[in-house]
Parts: C-alpha cells; structure tokens; sequence
C-alpha cells in the first residue's frame, strides 16, 4: 500500500507550493447526516461572494438514511470553482475530501475522481478498535491504489474532540476549515455564511462552528503542503446563488403565480418546499393534493377562474396529470406545468438526472392536443421560465410544459439578480362584463386566439366542456365544427411559432463539419466541451433550442451549413454497430426524433442514461469520434 | 395577486339592483331522457337560485361526465364540464381561489364513487365550502348500463349480466367515516319539495355539503325505484328542528323518524340500516375546519411581492 | 316544394324499373328506440347470407335518448351492399328510409346522402294535428328541396297500425319489409332471422314482427316503382359475421386470454359487454374496476401471476393507464392493451372515430418506455390481432398496444370464419422450479430477451421493481447498469423488428407517382379510393401498414419508388396554404411524422378529423389533387 | 386456461416436507434508517411466515412505493414493488386469478390513504382474500417529510411548514365506513407480540384483512410516538375471546377495554374516539361476500374452448 501519509511536520519544515488553476472540482462526501453538504454549500457561497464561478451538485443517496460507512451510501456535494462563469459540473474530481474511506470507494467506483486527485481522508478507520473496520480499510486501500490518488491521512476525528463532544456534529466545519486554508478563502465570509446557517439557534452553536472552521484552518496551514490559487471575475452585476428549484419557486413568485398545485415528487419537491416557506408571506398557497391528478385538477380550476396556478411534479406525475392536459388544452384553459426530469422509465432512478420526457410532454396525451413545451437551460432561465410561461400559456389559452431536470434542480450557480418588473404578475383578462355577442371561443380566424371568460363575468356565463364544442361552448358532433376548432387549436402554436426567432449558433455560424444540438440543462457542458474542441482545431459549433414544441424556425437552414448534425441529450438511444441495429430501426434521441421528422435532415445522436450529467470531457470525446472525415 | 387584483374584488362588490327570475337560470332544454331524474333536480337547482338570488355570473357549477354530468350545460350560469371522476379538484381549484363565487358540483355514481372515490374521500375531508350533489341512479348512464359501486347485488347490468356480485356500497356511510366531513344528507329528486329544502340547507351550510339524490334512471333501471316512487311507506323522514324541515310533508311520508343531525353515531347506525330509504339530513357540524380559512389567497400588489423578493433574494446575494 | 308523391295507383298501372348495381347504400334512420339498428342489421345479415359483400355501420347519436324528432338526435344504421367484399362503409347514402323528416334533415346536413339519393320518407308528419310539426315538415321539405333527392312518402304508421297496436315498435319490421321488396331479399332468411333477433322472448312477438315484414313487402309490391339487382359472390368459405368489437372479444377468448380488466368507456365498452356475456362460460372474467388505472395494475397483477390478462380502453383511459404501461415495459411484464380509438383530445367526440392516438401510445409514457404498438385494419384483424399482440407480449415481455378505433368497432362486416387452434391458448411459461443461478432478467445479450419467473416456482423468488435494476432485480444506481437494461429493453424491439417483413405495395410495387400509406381501419377505403383512381388512369399505389413500433423493414426502399408519398389518416394535421403554415412547422399527420423522421423521405399527408370514417370519394379526391405533376 | 393448465395447478399440490426456518424468508439486510419502525414489522411478517410455514414461492408481497414499501425487496419470496399508490389493483389481479398464492400488501399512509384511496375504498368492498398493511408513520418518509393524510394537525413538514391545516384523517373510521370491508384492525410496531398476533388473525381471516400499523420514523417524526413508546398507559388494548388475544400483554399495558369485534356500532365509536391509542380487532365479518368467490378463472382446457367458440361462432354465421 502507498500511502503518501503527511507526517507531524512544523511548517517551516515543509515547502507549500501554490498551484495557479484556472478550473478545480472539489467533492466532499460523508456518511448521510454528518453534514458534507452545509459544509459545501458554505464554501461554494463564499467562493461565489469572492468572485469565483461556482457549480455545486450535491451527491444524494437513494436511501433517507443508509447504512453507515457503505460505498452506496456516500452522501455529499461536489464544487467546481472556475475562474469565469462555471456552468455545470466538469468532469472529475481534483480534490475530495472523505469521512470515510467507503464513501471515497464509492466515489472511486463511479469514476467521479481524477486518477491524480488528491484526497483528504480521515485517519480514524485505519486504526478503528473494530477488526472488520480495519480490514474494509485495508480492502479498500488496495481497491484505490490502482489509481495515481495522492490519499493524506487527517485526523479529524480527533481534532474535533478538542472542540466538542460529537465529532459527528462538528467534522463538516473542521473540513470547511481545511478548504478554506488550502483555497485561501476569506475567512471572515465563511464565518459570516455559518452565522447565515444556524441563524435562529443558539449563539454557542455558531460560535462552536466559527471555532471548528478556525481549528481546521490552523490544522491545514500547520501541516498540508499543497495551496491552490484560482482567479476571480469582477461581477458586473450583483448576483444571486442558488438552485433550480429555488429558482423555479422564486420565479413562481416573480411571475405573478398564486398556487402551486402539487403532489410530492422527487426531484421537484422542493420547488414546494420553498413555496410552502415563502408563498404564505406573498399571498400564494402550495396545495399539496392527494394526488397528481387532483393537483392538476386545482391548478386548472385556479386558471379558470382567473387566477394564475401552476403545477410542478416529474415523469410518473406527468404520466397521470395526461388526461388533465388534454382537456385543458381542449378547454382552451392556460395552465403552466413544470416537470422536473428524473431518470425513467416508470420509477427509474428517482434522484438522478435524464431528459427522457420530452416526446411524452409533446405527444402523451391522445388526441391532437397542440401545446407549448420548452426548456431551460441555466439556473437563471429556471428563473425566468416562470414569467415567460405564464405569459404563453394565457396569450394562447393553452398549456406550457416547462422541462427542467435533476441536473438543473439540484445544481447551485450564481446568475445575476434579476430585475423585477411588476409587469411580469399583470393580472389575467380584465373582469368587466362581457358585450353582447362576444362568445366563448370567438377564435380570430387568422391566429386561434380568442378572448378569455372567467366567472364573475356578467354576460359571459356558459359551460366549458371537454367535448367537442362550437365557438359558444356548445357540445357539437358536427363534422365541420370539429375541424375547425382543431385547426384553431393548432393555429395558435402556428402564430406563436411565428413570433419566435432562429436560435443562435454558438461557434461558427457560417458552418462547418460538425453542428452539436442540444435542449435544457446540457448546454453548459455542450459548450464547453465545443470550446475545447475548437481549441484543439475541430470545426464544430452547437445549437441549443428552448423552445421544442413548436421548434424555433430556420434550423433546417442552419443544418445545411453543417457536413453533419448530432443532438447530444440523456436519454436513451440505439448504438449504431450494436445487434439488429440498422438506420432504420434505430431508436434514437428524443430530440434527433423531433429534428429529423421536422427538417428531414439527417440529424445523429449521441446519448447516455448514466443518471449523471453528461460531463464536458466525455461530450468531447463524442465530438471527436463524430467528426465527419474523422479528426481521432 | 398582482397590481389589477384588487380591482377585480371592486367590481364583485358593485351595487346590484338586478332580481333574478326562473328563467336567468335556465339554459337550453335538457337533453336527457324524459322521465329521467336528472330533470327534477335541474328545476330545484334552478329554484334554489332563484330563491338565493345568486348572481348568474358568480355561480358556478362543476360537473365530470356522465348524463348527470351534462347538468351545467342546462343551467344559465357558469359551468365546468371536465372529465370524468374528476370534478371536485376542478371545484376546489376555483373555491380555493375565489372564494366569493358560489360553487356547486354535480356527480353521477360512477364519477364520485367509482372512478373519483378519491378525490371524493378528500374533499369531505378538505371541507372547502361548497356543495355536491351525487346524482345517484345506481348505474353508469351515458355509457349505457354498466354496474356502478352503488348498483343492488344481483342487479344486472351489460359487464355483470348474471347481476352484481358485491353489495352496494353506500355513500352515506362511506362519508360519515371520513375525518372533517360536516354535511351530509340524503334526498329523493321524486319527493320535490325535499329536494329542493336538502339543496338549499346544504347551499347555507357553511363547509363541503354532500347530498346524495336518489334519481330514477327510466331508460336502464325503470324498476329501481318504482316501489319507493309508488309506495311512500318505504320512505322515512328524518326529522329534527336543526333538520330538513319541509311542511306538509308528513301527510305524504307519514312515515317519519327524529334525528339530531350533530349525532354521528345515530347518524351511522341510519345510513347504515338498508330496510327503508331515509331522506334528511344525517349529519352536519359547522365547527369542522375548512381547509380554505388557511389556505386563502393574499391580496398583495405586485410592488409588495417584489419588495418581498427583494428581500428574499439578500439571502442568495453573491 | 317538388314532393314526388307515389299516389295510389294499382300494380298494372306502374313500370317497376329494376337497376342493375355492384355496390349501393341504404340508411335507415329514425328517433333513438325506433329500432331502424335492428331492422338494418337483420337486412345486411340476409344480404350476407345471399353473399352479398356488406358493410354495416350504426348511427349514434351522443344522448341515450335524445329528444325525438331532433336533427341532431338521429339515430340509424347504413348498410352498404356491393357483389364482392365491402371493406368500408362508401360514400354517400343511395337509397334511405326516415322515420321522421327531421332526422333525415340531420343526415341531410352531415352530406350523408347522396344528390340524387331516393328517399322513402313516413307520410304522417306532413298531416300531424300539431300545427308546429306540419311547419317543420315544410320547413324540412324546403331546406330538402336543394339536393335533386326523390322523395317518397310512406304511411308506415297507418300501415302498421293494421297488425299493431303501438306502430312505434313495429315500423322497423314494416321498413324490413319494404327493403326486402326493393332489393329482393330471400324472405324466408329474413323470418329467421327475426326468430333469432327474438329468441326467447314470447312466439307471438316473432310472429307479430313477420307480420309486419310481409306488410312491408307487400306494400312495397303495390306502390314502388323501383328495385334493384346485385349480383352476389359464392363464399368461398364458411363466414361469420360481426363487429370489430364482437370481433375482438372472440379473439381474446381464442387467444386464451382469461381476464379482460377494463372501466367504462365508450366505444372499447362492447367488448366488456360480449365477454361479460361469454367469458364466464369460457372460464374467463371481466373486471369492471374502479377506474382505468385499476384495471391496468388488475391487468398487470394477473400477468405477473403467469396469467393471460389485457386491458381494454378508448383515449381518455389510455391517458390514465400510461404510469402503469411504463412500470409493466420497465420490469418487463407482459401486457396487451386494446384501445379502441374515438374522437379527440380530451372526451372529444366520444362515439366518432378518429386515428390521433398513435403518438400517445408510442411515446406517451414518460421514460424511454419502448414497446410494441400495432392496429388491425379490417374486422378480421380485430380478431386475430389478439392472438398476435398475446403472443408478442409474452415472448418479449413487454407492453402492445392494439390500437383499433370506432370505425372498426360499429362497422360489422363478414369475413372467413377463423380455424381455430389450441397453439394460440398455449400456456404462459411452465412452472418448474427455478434452476440454481438463473436469474429474473438472464438478458439474453443479442436479443434482450429473458426467461419470465412467475410465482410458484420455487427458486425464483425475488422482487420485481420500477426502479432501476439489475439482472437480478435488485435495485440499482449504478450507470452502468442503468445503461445495459435500457439497451436491454430496446433490443428486444429491434430483435422483434427483425423479424418483421416488409409490407407489400397495393398496386404497383414498381413504383410510380403517387404512394399512399395508412394505417388501421382506413385500409378498406384507400384502397377502394386507389383502385377507383387505377381505373382512372392515374399511377397512384398504396401501403397500409399493420405494425407502428416497430416499424416493418423496407419503407424506404418502397418510398424511393414513388415520385411522391402521403399518409392518409383520421387525424389532425395543418393544411398547406393555411395562415402560417410553413414546412417546419406544419402539424402533420402521426404516422407521416413517425415515417419521416424514420426514413428521411418527405412524406406528405392527407388528413381529416370530421367524426366519420373517411369516405373513399375524398381519398381518391384527395389522391387527384395530390398526384405530383397534377392530373387535376 | 389453456391445456396445460391443469399441469399448473397439479404442481402446486406437490408432496413438500420442506420445514421452513425464519433465514429461510429473509432477504438481503433492509436499508431503512436504524430505528425505523418498518424493521419491526420486517420481522413480524417472517415470523408469520415461519409459523405459518408459508412456502416461500407461493408468498407475494405486493407495494406501492415509499420507505415502507421496500419491504418485498427485504423478504426472501415473490414480490411486487409497483407504483406509489397501486399496490392494490396490482395485488387484486394476484389473487384473483391465482388464488393458491398467499397476498400481502404492504403501504405507507401516503401510498394508501392519499394518492391511492380510491384503490383502498374499493379492495375493501371487493374483500379479496389478502393481507393489507398500512405502515402508519404519518408522514412520507421516502420523499423526506411532506404532511400526510394522517399527519396530526398543527404538525410541521417541508410542505406545511405551519402545521398541517387539517384534523388527520382516521383509516379506521374510513375503514369502517365501507360497505363489505370484513377485517380491521389496529396494532402498533413497537409491541412486537401484538404486531405479530394481529398479522397472524389477518393471516387467517378468510377475505381483506385490513391493518393499520402505528409506525416510528425517527429519521423525520421521532416525537410522534415517542410518548406513547414510553407510557405504556397511553395506549388501551381491545380484548375478546374473538379479537386478538396476546399473552400477558395485560401486564405491560393494564389499559385494556373489552370490545366485541362483530360489533360494528361499537368499533366506529373506539375507531373514533382519538383520546388514547387503541390496538385490537376492532372489527370482523367472515360471512361477507368475497369478490373471487363469483369471479374465479375456469379450468377449460384450450379444446374447450374452441368447442365453445364455434358454437358461438353458429349465432354469427353467415
Ligand atoms: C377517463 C374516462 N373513463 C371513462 C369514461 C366513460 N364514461 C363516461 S360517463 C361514465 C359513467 C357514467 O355513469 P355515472 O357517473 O353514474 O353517471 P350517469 O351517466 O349515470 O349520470 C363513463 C364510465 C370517460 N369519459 N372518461
Ligand atoms: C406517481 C408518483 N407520485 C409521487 C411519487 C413520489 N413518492 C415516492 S414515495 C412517496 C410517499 C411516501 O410516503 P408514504 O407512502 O407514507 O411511505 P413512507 O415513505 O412514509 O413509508 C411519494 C410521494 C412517486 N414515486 N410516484
Ligand atoms: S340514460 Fe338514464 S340517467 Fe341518462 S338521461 Fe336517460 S334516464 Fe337519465
Ligand atoms: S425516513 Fe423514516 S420511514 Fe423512512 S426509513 Fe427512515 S425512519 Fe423509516
Ligand atoms: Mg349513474
Ligand atoms: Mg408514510
């Protein structure tokens, strides 16, 4: 076993050396429950406040609470610190920091770390009275040597205990602290973010935490010979940090939405959580149904009445809100529903991240139902979204399926702090009774749009029906009515598509070999990973669409520019070389789906289900082995 | 809600000297089969307005689908025809979030207690104000006389030919066992004036009002309830001052039992006993919480809400 | 107002003339309860017994009992006759029999009847005490009056008021009668089968009604002037006769299918009521459950249990079934679910077909969800698609969907009684103990396919699961398994695709101007549509195609034979030259968008959603304004 | 069934002198948090089990999902780990057509009373032949901490971060409340011998045996029974030589109140009263119809059935 132990060294015994990076990972994982997570989140905060580009995602087990020391079980959070704008999670690890030498294993085991990382693992376990303790250690050892780690035994455990009685309780701040040295982060930051975390507890909890960071400082800067040193970016503007569900929640807010009609669901829940701590003070409910149905059922009851309701939920949800949606978008009722993409099919891998829904939010609910789905891409647009499709879905009377994912929903990001206008919450349809003769569904031939009713409307009484219907709302089985009102339905997304402007290339607009496209939460890793490619001379460029139904215009035009097309997405697609598959029968990626039937180009794929966000490095790789001509 | 909101609570409060006849509340003719049930209790709907004099505009009637189901579209107010078994979360989407409008739902037997047993069980228990009617012909209708949960065993059908193989479940025992429930009561769209008096105790009561109607579906189940309609004796009234009161009504139903509602006990043990067809009121108990007394819409302008998340944004500032 | 009135003439006095047709139709229609369904349908089974090919399909309006003499209350049934197979219900009506003139009026409006169609219109409304009636008959009489209709009065009351006391339950035999004289019926099958339509109901009901049926005859004998002649086709074989619904219900009994789950819903629910009637005698049961998602997990629960189960729903019900196709495609479970597809989005038109649930049944379960959709396209597919979609479910352990639609459902034609075979009731796997090591998805790595465990075999205890997993069923997070059972759920489809043949051309395989593709129940009048526009010259061929998903081989290499290719299906799509409508964003047709994104070939369509099967007169009006260069 | 139909069911009868030991039922260790209460009920059911002798092939348990509904995955027979909610419709489909099986189902409140009720109201009027477990932490645990139904008012999640807005809802008196429910009773984790006497009499009872199992989450409720864990007398203990009888039970909880289990009147009321935690039977009715007694798969061999089908076919002849 080598295992490069930092021995007790005074200082001036060792030389520090600093190493200059432009980009470093930083993972932290622990035991669930021994807080590597707050002790991230602290140290991602003070990073961004430094003005450093910061992507956090946290590592959540499957289980609430597993068995302790268990390589599935690892629980913790990993930072990327860039010297500009981060925006997703990278590739490996350069430096992890291990409460146990299982969770590191786990870790080791999904290939999160790089081959040279350099690890901060507690010594305790390697002398741990308990013999299996022992050997699991020394199993492990063997396991990890395999690769380039460099492993520093530290003693936190111990340290702690100098401090307080529950390491337990403690471990996280220590760490902190050692981070904090070997980044050389503003102290004074990290200790005002522990104020920020336990405010409301008691002062001696701060103060017992403010002490383990401090413990932990002094402990790196007395023993550790190795400093990282990484630029800043001047933020133009002041910024917020947080995650995009957060984001969803406070755009909720900012877009005028009242009710959050929902059903818990990983991982949207805690867009809900948030609403449930701060739509109370700003005058709007979460309503937590008894079921995805019903949740569906409140929010389009809220809409018809005029109020402005959502519902957020992910794949199994949307399965069972299908019947909902067809009505309203048959009903014409404006109706905002996020999904917060998760693996699937069926209950999958609830926790990890996928964009496998795509086609059923367009075309899961039978009959031609015509409506608007699109995607974010940032944390920012997670914000953003909400004004964007709450306006959509009222302007058309129709229902906005917005695609986030578990990459968006649990990644942390700076973004600039949005400026809010009270626009944005303008309130639905004027109340004032209806002139004579207006009716329900007085579409406007040219675009499908007709005016909106909602009770308390004198003159406007009538019954909407989820039944084929004239312009009055009346049950109609005439052929003729039938085919009108379909093609009004599905000329407002024609005249909405009309309005939407070409996407932009990211690279070289005028063409070359090879176009990457991509939707919602990829684009940052597609981007990079185009930069890189371009760096090393590949004559690439990506395009990322946000609206997916309908699809902005001029992608067939742009296509041509470019000797291939591939989308890069995470879902499921055919291999091509693997058993039966042909050109043919190939099932490929949702989106190459959408663009080959739309351009009749003949759109690639590149997609993988890891239950991971696609890292940069390995979108790269496909670049390279995608190159027409070849460029390996 | 946003900058406009509060103008939009003006304007429901204007002054209103209208007064509301019959007919502003009917809308086209029915299309149900003549002699159906579904008549009778569209006609006490429309009375039951008229005598409230609720506003055309501020009432709004929730339905799934079902014959049953196609009741909003006779009536001269706003409607909600949504789709099947679903009609409660439709209903408490709007109530929740307009409170001042009057809501009514109406459900057939295989909407509520079939495929919308659900949302049913947690409505009574929300107790959101507002009243629904389950139009109970022991049958599925519109699809042509399929079994329903409240079909008789033995009662033949189309999917159960050699007659239903469960008791019926009866709904009124079903509520009474629901936690919150605070209204629930038993009508017979035959018997008119109790009909009309159930509707419109169950429109004053102040919570989630559950009146089941006993309705003849003549085109499937002529037979269902022709003894009941010929025979009053197989009906017992429920009596009781804080009961149903209908004069005169003892003449018809001589044959009458004393019920106080707030009993829950006595009120199962009724619902539960099959011998005889008991119409009144089971149960009600105007204490119950409702979910919408905590759960209402503020009324804040946009500027506060931004000033708000001006705040909340400090604690995500970089 | 021209009312070509027959007055009272005696025999000698008129010429009958009697014309020679190959194919003619003949509508009957009255108030709902009239029984003009009956009456209709012992005149298409005499047809057939005389081996006439038939087509028959109901009328119904959307109230059980609409308010009688109502335009929109029209109740009825059209039978088409032709001297070789029917395979559709034509175009429009030639001959019609009205019990009322208002709901003539209705068919009037729907364009049912053909310009110079000949009516036998009940006399009694133009004389009725009630003055508002008479003013309808004018009224009735006016708005007739613009199509060149020969309109002939009958007094069928008065007639029936001969035999009977309440002619309301007697005028259907009395038009029985009246047809039979027209088109020559054999007489004696007639009174057959108004034994049979009568058995065990009293002796003197049947006599009654053969009462009636000679009045009609006879009374047709005296006053008409017309008949008609249609040569008949020598079966070739023993047939049978039905609808598509009857069709599936045997077929699901002949598949050894034993437990039909289902809820309600119009028009799937026939089937439920024909094996509530039969099944039980076959030792099969139909669960009527609590709602549709119910009746899919009863439907999964007895599949897992090694049992034969389907599901069966129309559009709305497969909306609530989707999580749980999801679940039974992820853990591999056996499914067959039937929908029977009507009108749409949302409760749409319930009782009117349409084809819009395609995409719905391919992608609408969120997750990459793959499995098997396939329709039948005749009634004689309804019945043997079971045994088919049984199979494949079982042999790849995965969901089909069989999507039929209204038009297969209430259209009843004959076709070659089916020789049964116990193969197709083969039993699930057999229920030997589990050898040691075999594993619940031992995927066989080229195939994806892997033996089933049901329970009772000892040794394959385990616990099947929507989450993701292993080869052992336990769950998993792991990428890389996550990747391997995707890949292993999608190459069963492509290992089953394989086995696929390519379709054959209707026409000219060679290739030529136009090819038209369909899918499902349409097949009859495309083909009628493409052998009228053969006949006329014009190089147009057809393709109809059986299996969706996966799609058969070959599709590409065909279409590179034809100058152009278009789908016709009942389904919305956007029409070129519509305000907005570009090629990008064009809505089109489902199956056009599934073949263009599958082979690149610009597939156009033709697509209508009028409530109605499509009538082979548009299609082939249709094929004319579509033949590329234009033979217009 | 088909031809070899019969061959299936022959095997099922086998001679077998198997004896089955408790290792010989348990899976791999469970996942759940140390502490939780579904360990317990883990434990219970593979003693069940062991003294039932139950074959581990011809044992199926069925959930939905959420912590509690891991269970199968913990046990070493057949199981079902479906959907949030549908674990019963999936179970129903079990025994229905194979009724030699032994069912179990296994639900957290959310899972039963929430999101799949209306599966719930309806396996209890079927009264299939089961076991249904209702693992009652009141909370859902899986997705950390939102209120559930059954969540005690006022108590705080991450949904209703002020408490819940509603009195929780009783399963017993919904339980109750249903026609042709046959089996209810209530037990509680953390009293081992009368957890296992309860799914012992459910075991046995012939039709849906419904059980509600108090269940610790100390991962996110650790106050909600902590009390009641600790002073015995907060709990009172059903008793009857017809309910569940345990041991010197009586010692460890004196609180013990005689309740005859035929007595519906009377389980209402101590299903209602919420003053002291009740374990017990608090009701039982073998003679109530069962759905599979009318709805049982034939045997007909394939042979049959095509004599069958073409003497069907005669009436469709042409
Ligand atoms: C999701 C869904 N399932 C089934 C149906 C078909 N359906 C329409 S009405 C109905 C039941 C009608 O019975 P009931 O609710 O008792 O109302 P009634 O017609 O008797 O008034 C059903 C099953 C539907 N429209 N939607
Ligand atoms: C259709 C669907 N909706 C929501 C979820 C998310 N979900 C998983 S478990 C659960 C509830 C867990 O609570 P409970 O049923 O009480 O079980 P516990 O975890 O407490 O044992 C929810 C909402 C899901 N998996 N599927
Ligand atoms: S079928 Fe029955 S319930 Fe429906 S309208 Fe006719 S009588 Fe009324
Ligand atoms: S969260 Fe609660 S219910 Fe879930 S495993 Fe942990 S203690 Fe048990
Ligand atoms: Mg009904
Ligand atoms: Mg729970």
């Amino acid at each position: 076993m080598k295992l490069p132990t930092v021995g007790v060294e005074t200082p001036t015994d060792r030389e520090v050396s600093v190493r200059r990076v432009t980009d470093i990972s930083v993972e932290i994982v622990s035991d669930s429950g021994e807080g590597a997570q707050k002790c991230g989140q602290i140290f991602g905060s003070v990073s961004a406040k430094m003005g450093n580009g910061v992507w956090t995602v946290e590592i959540i087990p499957a289980e609430v609470e597993p068995p302790p020391r268990n390589p599935a079980g690892a629980s913790g959070i990993r930072i990327r610190l860039g010297d500009r704008e981060v925006t997703n999670w990278g590739d490996e690890t350069d430096v992890a920091v291990a409460f146990n030498e299982q969770a590191l294993l786990g870790r080791h085991r999904l290939n999160a770390l790089a081959p040279n990382a350099t690890i901060l693992l507690e010594s305790m376990w390697a002398t741990h009275p308990d013999p299996s303790v022992r050997k699991q250690w020394e199993e492990a050892m063997e396991e990890l040597s395999d690769r380039e780690y460099r492993i520093i035994e530290v003693p936190m455990e111990e340290q702690c205990l100098t401090v307080v009685d529950n390491p337990r309780r403690g471990k996280n701040m220590f760490v902190l602290g050692l981070l904090s040295w070997i980044f050389d982060r503003d102290l004074e930051r990290a200790r005002d973010q522990i104020g920020h975390a336990f405010r409301g507890k008691k002062a001696e909890i701060t103060e017992r935490n403010v002490q383990l960071l401090e413990l932990g400082y002094a402990w790196g800067a007395e023993h550790l010979d190795f400093r990282y040193e990484i630029g800043t970016l001047e933020a133009s503007a002041p910024m917020v940090v947080m995650n995009g569900n957060e984001a969803v929640a406070l755009g909720a807010v900012a877009a005028g939405l009242e009710l959050a009609a929902m059903y818990p669901i990983t991982p949207a829940t805690s867009v809900s959580h948030m609403l449930g701590e701060v739509f109370e003070r700003y005058g709007g409910v979460v309503h937590q149904a008894e079921d995805e149905i019903a949740a569906a059922g409140v929010a389009i009851g809220a809409s018809y009445a005029g109020r402005c309701a959502f519902t957020i939920t992910s794949g199994p949800g949307l399965a069972l809100k299908t019947e909902f949606l067809g009505l309203a978008v048959m009903a014409e009722i404006p109706l905002v529903v996020v999904d917060v993409q998760r693996g699937g099919p069926s209950t999958g891998l609830p926790t990890k991240v996928e964009q496998s829904d795509l086609l059923a939010a367009m075309f899961g609910q039978p009959g031609d139902a015509p409506h608007v789905v699109l995607a974010p891409a940032t944390i920012e647009e997670c914000f953003h979204v909400m004004t964007t499709a709450r306006r959509i879905a009222e302007a058309l009377r129709t229902v906005v399926v917005v695609l986030s994912d578990a990459n968006l929903a649990t990644g942390v990001a700076p973004f600039p702090r949005p400026a809010l206008s009270p626009e944005w919450q303008a309130a639905p349809p004027d109340q004032r009774p209806i002139p004579e003769g207006v009716k329900p569904y007085d579409w406007d031939p040219r675009t499908g749009v007709s005016r909106r009713f909602i009770p308390g409307q004198a003159g406007g009484e009538h019954t909407l029906t989820g039944l084929a219907h004239d312009e009055r709302s009346k049950v109609a089985y005439d052929s003729a009515i039938n085919e009108r009102s379909s093609t009004m339905r599905s000329r407002k997304l024609l005249a909405f598509q009309h309005t939407l402007i070409a996407p932009e290339v990211n690279g070289d607009a005028g063409g070359g070999d090879l176009l990457v496209v991509g939707w919602g939460s990829t684009r940052g890793a597609i981007e990079e990973a185009v930069a890189r490619a371009r760096a090393q001379g590949m004559s690439v460029s990506s395009l990322h669409l946000t609206f997916l139904s309908p699809l902005p215009p001029g992608l067939k035009e742009i296509f041509g520019r470019f000797r291939k097309v591939m989308t890069v997405e995470i879902n499921y697609s055919d291999k091509k070389g693997d058993p039966f598959v042909t050109d043919h029968n190939r099932r490929r990626g949702q989106l190459s789906w959408l663009l080959r039937a739309t351009t009749l180009v003949d759109v690639d794929c590149w997609t993988r289900v890891l239950g991971e966000p696609l890292r940069p490095g390995r979108i790269l790789q496909a670049i390279r082995e995608n190159m027409p001509g070849g460029t390996r | 809600m946003s900058d406009s909101c509060s103008l939009l609570h003006v304007l429901h409060e204007d002054e209103d000297d209208r007064h509301f006849e019959m007919g502003d509340y009917q809308g086209p003719t029915a299309r149900w089969c003549s002699g159906c049930g579904d008549h009778s209790v569209l006609a006490a709907a429309q009375r039951l307005l008229t005598d409230e004099q609720l506003k055309p505009e501020t009432t709004v009637f929730v339905s799934g689908i079902g014959c049953s189901s196609r009741f909003p579209h006779y009536m001269k107010t706003y409607g909600f025809h949504g789709i099947h078994g679903r009609a409660l979360p439709v209903a408490t989407g709007v109530k929740l979030t307009r409170p001042e409008l009057d809501v009514f739902v109406v459900m057939g037997d295989g909407d509520c207690v079939s495929i919308g047993a659900a949302h049913w069980i947690h409505a009574l228990r929300y107790n959101v104000d507002m009243v629904a009617l389950l139009l109970d012909n022991n049958i599925y209708g519109l699809t042509k006389k399929q079994t329903s949960p409240t079909t008789p065993q033995g009662y033949k059908s189309n999917t159960q030919p050699r007659g239903s193989y469960l008791p019926a479940m009866n709904p009124l025992e079903a509520t009474l066992g629901v936690t919150n429930a605070s209204f629930v009561a038993q009508t017979a769209e035959w018997v008119p004036a109790h009909l009309f008096a159930t509707l419109k105790a169950a429109h004053q009561h102040r919570g989630f009002s559950f009146v089941r109607i006993l309705q003849r579906c003549p085109h499937f189940t002529p037979d269902m309830y022709s003894e009941a309609v010929k025979k009053p004796a197989l009906v017992q009234v429920l009596t009781h001052p804080e009961g149903i009161r209908v004069e005169g009504l003892e003449q018809l139903y001589p044959n009458q039992v004393r019920h106080d509602p707030a009993d829950i006990h006595a009120a199962r043990e009724l619902a539960e006993d099959a011998s005889v067809i008991r119409l009144g009121l089971f149960f009600r108990d105007e204490s119950r919480p409702r979910y919408e007394e905590t759960r209402a819409l503020g009324k804040h302008t946009a500027r506060e809400k931004i000033d708000l998340l001006n705040e909340e944004f400090e604690r995500y500032a970089v």
